[in-house]
């Protein structure tokens, strides 16, 4: 496993760290005004620069041939990837606002997903935004109207899109193969 | 055996089928398009067959024919990613190849040239010890010195380590010697598959006065008549004997392909 | 030019469409229902987010127009394609922003024609941005740094990330700071405690207590606790209490100077992208005409 | 130690090539019995030629008694070609080389005399009694 935090660090370091010090920047001195529209925003922010280039960057440069051409399964490269990163997500989120955990965790999904489907950057961001917009207009109603507090609803949202990301995975190519010693 | 193909049908691949004994050479040829990124694909595990069965035993590396990697990896990090990423991995292998060819090691691949972006995929992909490697034109981005050295060092490895090479190439010319094997594609289908030297063995080019049929045994591949001469490129079994006033030729690797190429195209 | 209308739309169309369906439908919420006065006052929620895309407009389009221009052609390696025909990468550049700039200046005006929910005052403060010039302006500057951005950085995500940074930290400045003083405010002075008159629909911009020789006071902290702290304040030599505010006549002179303040960034911002393409790279073809 | 060089264009497979360079070698008194001929590895890497076709070139000159495969420690060279001894090679190549002048100042050609060489090579015996 560490094998992964090492890659994963490697390739997010960047993305990460500007957005931990963005949330920090948030938290520790914003006027109120700022902090509500960011910490909604957050979510979007997740969705957009940490989930949907996740896999559609590895498709546009074609380093997915690499990165699961390895011993390393490409099922637990996804989830190691998308355990590191959504935990890391949740804390940030956390730090801004309880409820922002479970958007945050939906949008990161949704750009994992966009991203198999559009396997591109862009187009997988416009994707992301959408439906991280729409999804937020649909819950945001009246917040029970679901019987559940929306952002719950969204993390559930979320986490069923997971499992669809590995599908679309297996479908991609043979996920779980084992890793041949 | 360790490569084994059954009925294999992808895109545009249609019902391929062969086998590749273990520590073997093999040059898969094709015009463009004829499947063989595709074949490669399936063989690496990126591309599921539709139908037909695939089998590879042992560790399989594969490099694309783009060379990908990720452009802000320094090779040192590439290196480390191999590491991290396989059980298997073989550091001094993979960083002696750079070496060996010079690739700076700090700076990032995507500031590198082609062929030191194509050194670094060969090191990755002979790091982890593959026991089959798939090549798609690895020669395609280097010098000539390189590419000497290159099929050199890789069939270094294979004397080696007993690993199977499967690579595709154009560079039809440069197969003697170099591959056991042939693989011949076109659109999809593999129309020729044997042993370079008995392949070379049984073709032959007799020319003489114009006829419809050479004098020899065998299946002609491809025929050219002139006014008053035909000539055929001719696949016999046996020895091919030819009397006066016929003459014939031994075929190089390269004519044998294109005609093959020729006659289905 | 007609060469760059195709290359322009070849390439673009797909992102083009999807904005204008995305600007179009906020804006036919924001315009359409607003008309049918819905019931209630409360800000329906498709009036919410419609508004949100108006905000965020200038944003949209710099990110997702301007953000992978230039960014794009390096990281596909296509711009030696693009920069080795005849037309001179500054051409290219140029033909290329006027035509995006123009399609985003048309979809400023529907966008910014929707005065939503706000009341339906005709003329407010609150629908300060509620103006064809305004979004204009925002999405002419949103286009540039997202170009500036795509030639700096020429990396698409990197750039996308800059470009939203710029563009909302630009935006916030002048609306929360910049915009109350185009022009210097106007003050009502009134006695402390008493009810202040102002003329209608005013944008109060800041209010306080002048002492005895007319110099601002700040609030005496010991009258803080209480809850109508005005004789608190006289016995501590407050005199007056004033009110600076903008008149709401001056707000279309606002609007078109927060027009040109924004097309001046853009025109900066231009500037220095065509400049860093110039010296980032040489002329194309015409360096290899060897004179005959 | 014998340098292969395999021409890749040719239509003679390689290990016949490899072949015919050992027992060129063979002929020439370059390579004696009991030199050892280099390793399955060393030819590869020095010449690119795959292990297979090094091996098979091997066996082909081993089956022809040629060399013979000494376990663990690689292939020597067992029985020379050189039907005749060497003192004799000299004897013989100097006469050929005073024929060739003289066929030279006759106003032949290489070719011409390349064209007469074969023809009494593949002529066979009654040219020699004439």
């Amino acid at each position: 496993m560490t094998g992964l935090l090492w890659v994963t660090w490697r390739q997010h370091r960047a993305v990460v760290s500007w957005t931990t010090v963005l949330v920090l920047v948030v938290v520790l001195f914003s006027p109120d005004l700022i902090d509500w529209a960011f910490r909604n925003a957050f979510g979007a922010v997740v969705a957009v620069f940490w989930g949907a280039p996740l896999v559609a960057r590895e498709f546009e440069e074609r380093t997915y041939l690499v990165a699961w051409g390895q011993d390393v399964s490409p099922a637990r490269w996804l989830a190691v990837k998308c355990g590191l990163l959504g935990s890391a997500a949740v804390v940030l989120a956390a730090l801004l606002d309880v409820r922002q955990i479970g958007f945050t965790l939906f949008g990161f999904a949704l750009g994992v997903v966009a991203g198999f489907v559009t396997r591109r950057t862009v187009p997988a961001i416009a994707f992301t935004l959408v439906g991280y917009v729409l999804v937020r207009w649909l819950f945001a109603g009246e917040t029970s109207v679901w019987l559940f507090e929306s952002s719950v609803l969204c993390g559930v949202f979320g986490a069923v899109l997971i499992p669809v990301a590995f599908v679309l995975l297996s479908w991609r190519t043979n996920a779980f193969r084992m890793g041949v010693a | 055996m360790t490569v084994r193909v059954a009925g294999v049908s992808k895109r545009v691949l249609r019902n391929c089928t062969f086998e590749l004994p273990g520590g073997g050479v093999t040059a898969l040829v094709g015009a463009n398009g004829a499947g063989k990124t595709t074949l490669l694909n399936v063989l690496a595990g990126h591309l599921t067959a539709d139908s037909g069965h695939v089998a590879v035993a042992g560790r399989v590396a594969f490099v694309a024919q783009d060379k990908p990697m990720y452009k802000g990896f320094t090779p040192l990090d590439v290196l480390r990613f191999g590491g991290h990423m396989n059980k298997v991995w073989d550091e001094y292998k993979a960083h002696s190849w750079l070496h060996r060819y010079k690739v700076p090691l700090k700076r990032r691949c995507g500031e590198l040239s082609a062929g030191q972006r194509a050194h670094v995929a060969f090191a990755l992909a002979l790091g982890s010890r593959p026991d089959v490697l798939l090549l798609d034109e690895p020669l395609s981005e280097l010098d000539p010195l390189a590419r000497r050295r290159v099929v050199r060092d890789l069939l270094a490895e294979v004397a080696d380590t007993g690993m199977t090479l499967l690579y595709s190439t154009h560079v039809v010319a440069e197969l003697g010697g170099v591959a056991d094997r042939l693989l011949l594609l076109s659109n999809g289908k593999l129309i020729v598959d044997g042993d370079t030297d008995e392949l070379l063995g049984q073709h032959v080019e007799i020319t003489g006065p114009a006829a419809d049929q050479p004098p020899v045994r065998g299946d002609v591949v491809l025929a050219r008549h002139y006014d008053r001469q035909s000539t055929f490129l001719v696949r016999c079994q046996g020895e091919a004997v030819a009397e006066e006033p016929w003459s014939a030729r031994p075929v190089t690797l390269e004519e044998l392909v294109v005609a093959h190429l020729e006659a289905v195209a | 030019m007609r060469g760059l209308l195709w290359l322009t739309w070849r390439q673009h169309r797909w992102v083009l469409c999807s904005t204008a369906v995305v600007v179009l439908l906020a804006s036919w919420l924001l315009i359409e229902l607003d008309l049918a006065n819905t019931p209630g006052d409360a800000v329906p929620l498709s009036g919410f987010y419609a508004q949100l895309v108006q905000t965020a407009f200038g944003g949209l389009v710099g990110m997702f127009w301007g953000a992978p221009l230039v960014a794009r052609e390096f990281e596909e390696r296509t711009y030696l394609v693009a920069w080795g025909q005849d037309v001179s990468p500054e051409r290219w550049l140029a033909g290329k922003v006027a035509l995006l700039g123009l399609v985003a200046v048309l979809l400023a005006v529907p966008i910014g024609l929707g005065d939503g929910y706000r009341g339906h005052q005709d003329v407010s403060w609150d629908v300060f941005e509620v103006s064809p010039l305004v979004q204009a302006g925002y999405v002419l500057f949103g286009l540039a740094a997202g170009v500036l951005m795509s030639a700096l950085v020429r990396h698409t995500l990197t750039s996308m990330g800059l470009t939203l940074a710029l563009y909302v930290a630009v935006r916030m400045v002048m609306s929360l700071g910049a915009r109350d003083h185009y022009l210097p405010t106007e003050r009502v002075l009134s006695e402390v405690g008493e009810a202040r008159q102002l003329p209608e629909g005013v944008q109060i911009v800041e209010t306080g207590y002048l002492d005895g020789d007319g110099h601002v006071m700040g609030m005496p902290s010991e009258c803080t606790a209480f809850v109508n702290p005005q004789n608190c304040i006289r016995t501590h030599g407050g005199a007056h209490s004033f009110v600076d505010f903008q008149p709401i006549d001056r707000l279309p002179g606002f609007q078109v100077a927060e027009f040109f303040a924004f097309t001046a960034f853009a025109a900066g911002l231009f500037f220095l992208a065509f400049l860093r393409l110039r010296r980032g790279w040489r002329p194309s073809r015409s360096h290899r005409r060897i004179a005959a | 130690m014998v340098e292969f060089r395999v021409d890749r264009a040719s239509g003679l497979p390689a290990y016949l090539q490899l072949g015919r360079q050992v027992r060129e070698a063979l002929r020439l008194g370059w390579l004696q019995p009991g030199d050892r001929l280099p390793t399955v590895r060393d030819v590869v890497a020095t010449s690119g030629v795959n292990a297979n076709t090094v091996l098979k070139a091997y066996r082909e000159l081993e089956l022809a008694g040629l060399v013979e495969a000494r376990q663990g420690s690689g292939t020597y060279v067992k029985s020379s070609l050189g039907s005749a001894a060497p003192e004799a090679l000299d004897d013989l190549r100097a006469k050929f080389a005073a024929w060739v002048r003289e066929a030279r100042s006759a106003g032949l050609e290489d070719e011409d005399i390349d064209a007469l060489v074969r023809a009494v090579l593949s002529g066979g015996s009654d040219d020699g009694a004439g």
